[in-house]
């Protein structure tokens, strides 16, 4: 039985004993290439529940809607980390999940009505394709060694000189049209009010210009350091295209090479911006 | 309607004088610049204006004043946001701006020969204001005038120093409730809906006007319904994120109605018949 | 026997254009095709079935000063905004031209908003007529058509090494004078086939359904970016706002979209659409119901590009479907 | 006469300790270069890096954070954040083109007077070489 089998019939099995309210999952859009994020609510939904190298929306940011009801849902290896952070932020509960794990075998770059064949640059990238947390886990990852250098686009930037640093980031902000789709698609981003909805003070204008575009970008990166599980799924949505995991991708290394810590790995350790260690050296006003 | 040629600039015009209504409202008195201007300027009770706290931006305000009065034109705002905190920090002499009227208006020539029942809640009551001065003005063109005022605290309510000159007009008659007293309070301490069904106004050759917090709007609908008050007998006046006052930036509608243009004023006909709640 | 302009023609009368005049057309940017002012003619591309942003941003910008504010001795002195430049769209699909229709509709309407109005005085619409379609455009359901010239000045069809040329507008004659035009026999080659959704009285099915929980299901998946709003041609909703700049303030107007969190939220946090499925109504409604009875146009010109850039695939064409079914018995 | 280059620098003082020592340069006439302006805050622990970004997007040419040493906080732990926040922004901000030489962090007493119109004076020389930021300007492209 494969994948979309497997998860149909947990779904359904889920849905016909009521332990679940809905089980959160892909089904077919209507390009019918790509898969789509779906609700089931009942074994006759279940029958549309899909999964291949195209499910690349990370589901885990339904549950913060959901908080209240008691939610199966499927999640690859890096959702299963948002699972982990979010149980860590307290914002949702263990026991209201039922967590359909599934070995993820590396998703495709794909987009509208265009499915690709070739690995994502994240998940050639990906260290760890089996879920870190789970009830139930469906298919078996063939281990994967990890890449000699996990961070090759971060440290190319890193290289440049200033003026190309500048030159590159105001090009790519420049086109950012503050849709904020990167901050409703990421599990990590569930601030009642957000800073750019302030309007005293007022963080960020409404204008969609260069100045407002570089606030915004680089604030909602540092918001997640430390957070960030490496889903990608802000830089999938982005209409524009502007490379935001180099940014995420930064922080995820400096974090650690810091603070030595991957986000989501489990749902007990502390942030790293949220504790301290009194004498540690940081490089910082030493 | 606006009559300049670009809607969406305002008109120049200062800060006569404001007054201090309660805590958190102020009374803003504006007198427009421009000479011939201010002469056309018309409005009828009901209507609105976008006030513009130049630096901050502009916000929309039911007109508490009447046109006949010829007095400067009143707004009262309360304190809650941006543009209204940048006008609480205005001096008068300021520079203001101001567009409009906007929106349609009480229909007050259908009221004539009526028992009119004012029922306005906290900041609410400022727009039905210019109800009772067009009645108090023409007082025999109207039948009984009945206000009520209510407030969460007795120094929110709006208009206080109004009330002995209300109470003494010819056949009309005030009530004022308070949601929590203090301690020189002596009067009613009840929500609204609660007075309105003690009070048992009765609804023959009536019209009930209702205005306030959506939640106050609802339960006061119901025991006027319970008392017999049919939906065309009962007004009020709707509120929504406005921007351009003009129906043109889509923000203010309520199902395929735009509160700024086929509205504020609504009666209940007409707003159980809207796609959307309010 | 019809007008016609070689490519080599074409492209000196875009240098001409190009010279004095802002000439915008569909050139690459990263893997994207965007309207973007052209320096070079060669940059203009030729080979795409549409632009993925539409040209809404030359004519209603997603950021604007309306005017702007200065205290001068003792008082304000305010100074609307003026267009200087005029500008030509070169590339425009047909679909885009019914979009700046509707948009003309709200915009355009007494009492006239004259920042819009002069954008649109001072802007030529030159098109080009589809010969092919994506899989998305079903712009012929929606009142347009892939050969529909309506909406331009100028709109080109392409034949063999040059265009045939259909000049509609005055402003069109003024631009592209007859004499530069010379006349060829070329029969007009078949439009584009263009997919169709039926959409046939949604719009009251929409109405008579309104409380259905369609629209909430529906909200499940949508993640309330503002993405939809932004890529639609005729989407209009706006926010303004002052802003410092440089001793003087500007009144600014920008893009807003009905699926953001505070669209409704009034003063004292009342907001009647904080539930996410009405927001997702609010959209449907103002695109298929709203619209066309308050314009007596469609909102909706079938340009397919929400379809394509909605992270979720909330699918217009899948919704007029779905509506037209909504309160059949036995649903 | 050209005129010469002046950096300007917001300055986040801890009002605990920095912002003392500031005042006591003050008090015993130790001059230092008046481009700092500066922001008294609770603690550097306050500091939020939106204040920062804010700061480089108005036109800073260099953010100068200065707080209590470490074990010396008066709410005990402000500063021990502040350093983890701020080890991270570092590198952040020189990733995106704001060098990292453009924002300082030091951790001045209420008694080091000396010592703090010496970080002020250093500080200023480094951006005089460094040269004006050129921050993205704020209206539309478009």
């Amino acid at each position: 039985m494969n994948e979309t089998e497997q998860i149909r019939s947990k779904a359904k099995e889920l849905l016909d004993s009521k332990k679940v309210d809905c089980v959160i999952g892909y089904e077919r859009a209507t390009d019918e290439k790509n898969a789509r994020p779906m609700f089931a609510y009942n074994a006759k939904d279940a029958d549309r529940l899909i999964f291949d190298q195209t499910c690349r929306h990370n589901l885990v940011r339904y549950l913060l809607n959901r908080k209240d009801k008691v939610t199966g849902i499927v999640v690859k290896a890096c959702d299963s980390r948002a699972v982990n952070l979010l149980i860590n932020e307290h914002q949702i509960a263990r026991d209201k999940l039922f967590i359909i794990g599934v070995a993820c075998p590396g998703l495709v770059k794909t987009d509208w009505n265009k499915p690709g064949d070739k690995l994502r640059d994240a998940c050639q990238l990906c260290q760890q394709r089996t879920p870190v947390i789970y009830d139930v886990l469906i298919g078996e990852a063939k281990k994967v060694e990890p890449p000699a250098d996990a961070y090759p686009d971060v440290a190319a930037m890193e290289g440049k000189s200033v003026e190309e640093k500048r030159a590159f980031w105001e090009k790519e902000f420049s086109r950012c049209i503050r849709c904020y789709a990167c901050r409703q698609a990421c599990p990590g981003c569930y601030c009642s009010e957000c800073f750019v909805d302030r309007l005293d003070p007022l963080w960020v204008g409404i204008r969609i210009a260069p100045g407002e575009n570089e606030m915004w970008n680089t604030i909602r990166a540092y918001h997640l350091g430390g957070r960030c599980i490496g889903c990608y799924a802000c830089e999938l949505v982005c209409p524009v295209n502007i490379p935001l995991s180099l940014l995420n991708r930064k922080l995820e290394k400096e974090v650690m090479k810091l603070f030595k810590f991957q986000p989501g790995l489990d749902p007990e350790t502390p942030q790293p911006l949220a504790t301290f260690q009194k004498d540690e050296k940081l490089g910082v006003a030493e | 309607m606006s009559n300049n040629k670009n809607p969406l600039l305002p008109h120049l015009a200062t800060l006569e004088n404001v007054i201090d209504l309660t805590p958190d409202v102020r009374l803003f008195q504006i007198e427009l610049n421009d000479a011939d201007f201010k002469a056309k300027f018309d409005y009828k009770p009901g209507q609105f204006i976008f006030v513009s706290a130049f630096g901050t931006g502009e916000s929309p305000f039911g007109l508490t004043s009447v046109a006949h009065r010829k007095g400067p034109i009143e707004v009262a705002v309360r304190k809650v946001g941006t543009v209204t905190s940048s006008m609480h920090d205005l001096e008068p002499g300021a520079a203001v701006g101001v567009r409009g009227p906007f929106g349609n208006f009480f229909p007050m020539d259908q009221f004539k020969g009526k028992n009119i029942h004012i029922i306005g809640g906290g900041i609410g009551f400022a727009p039905l204001r210019p109800i009772i001065l067009t009645i108090l003005d023409h007082r025999n063109d109207y039948g009984d005038l009945f206000i009520l005022n209510g407030a969460r605290t007795p120094s929110d309510l709006v208009f206080a120093n109004e009330f002995d000159t209300w109470a003494a007009a010819p056949k009309t008659r005030l009530e004022l409730t308070v949601d929590a007293k203090d301690d020189n309070w002596t009067g009613r301490v009840a929500l609204i809906p609660a007075v309105v069904k003690e009070l048992q106004l009765s609804p023959a050759n009536s019209v009930a006007i209702i205005c306030g917090p959506p939640i106050m709007i609802k339960f006061t609908l119901t025991e006027l319904k319970k008392l017999g008050f049919a939906d065309e007998q009962i007004v009020t006046t709707l509120e929504g994120k406005m921007k351009c006052g003009l129906g043109k930036c889509a923000r203010c509608n309520v199902g395929d109605k735009y509160v700024c243009k086929d509205g504020p004023v609504f009666t209940f006909k007409q707003i159980s018949g809207l796609l959307e709640q309010f | 026997m019809s007008k016609y302009i070689s490519k080599k023609d074409l492209n000196s009368w875009l240098n001409k254009v190009r010279d004095n005049r802002r000439l915008v057309a569909p050139t690459k940017v990263d893997d994207l095709i965007l309207f973007k002012e052209i320096s070079r003619v060669e940059d203009i591309v030729s080979d795409y079935v549409n632009t993925d942003l539409s040209p809404k941003e030359f004519l209603f910008p997603p950021t604007e000063v309306l005017f702007s504010i200065e205290k001068k001795n003792g008082g304000v002195e305010l100074t609307p905004a003026r267009v200087e430049k005029e500008t030509v769209i070169f590339g425009m699909r047909p679909c885009d031209a019914k979009g700046v229709v509707a948009l003309d509709k709200p915009f355009l309407e007494d009492p006239t908003d004259p920042l819009y109005k002069e954008h649109r005085d001072k802007t030529a619409l030159v098109g080009i007529s589809c010969l092919k379609a994506c899989a998305e455009c079903f712009c012929s359901s929606m009142g347009s058509g892939p050969d529909d010239p309506s909406g331009f000045d100028i709109m080109l069809t392409e034949v063999k090494d040059g265009y045939l040329v259909q000049v509609l507008t005055e402003k069109g004659k003024a631009l592209l004078p007859d004499s530069t035009l010379s006349e060829s026999g070329e029969a007009k080659p078949k439009a584009a086939e263009v997919a169709t959704v039926p959409a046939k009285d949604v719009n009251v099915k929409l109405r008579q359904n309104f409380e259905d929980p369609y629209w909430n299901r529906l909200a499940d998946r949508c993640i309330h970016c503002n993405m939809c709003s932004y890529v639609c041609p005729t989407c209009y909703c706006f926010d303004i706002r002052d802003y410092p700049n440089k001793g003087k303030t500007d009144r600014v107007r920008s893009w807003e979209s009905c699926q953001s969190a505070g669209f409704t939220k009034i003063a004292g946090g009342h907001d009647p659409r904080a539930n996410k499925g009405t927001r997702m109504r609010q959209r449907f409604a103002h695109k298929l119901l709203y619209f066309p009875e308050q314009f007596g146009v469609s909102h909706c010109i079938g340009c397919g590009r929400c379809v394509k850039s909605c992270p979720v695939n909330i699918d217009i064409r899948e919704i007029i479907q779905d509506v037209q079914k909504l309160g059949a018995k036995g649903e | 006469m050209a005129i010469e280059f002046q950096p300007r620098i917001v300055g986040f003082l801890c009002n605990w300790c920095s912002y003392a020592g500031a005042d006591m340069a003050g008090t015993s006439r130790i001059t230092y270069p008046t481009n700092i302006r500066i922001i008294r805050v609770p603690c550097s622990g306050r500091v939020d890096p939106l204040l920062i970004v804010k700061s480089f997007q108005m036109g800073a040419d260099g953010v100068l954070i200065a707080g209590c040493h470490p074990g010396d906080c008066h709410y005990t732990e402000g500063n021990y954040y502040a350093r983890r926040r701020f080890a991270l922004l570092k590198p952040f901000l020189d990733y995106l083109g704001i060098e990292s030489a453009r924002f300082r962090v030091e951790w001045v007493s209420a008694s080091e007077g000396k010592r703090w119109s010496q970080v002020v004076t250093s500080f200023t020389n480094d951006l005089t070489k460094l040269g004006p930021r050129k921050a993205l300007a704020p209206e539309a492209t478009r």
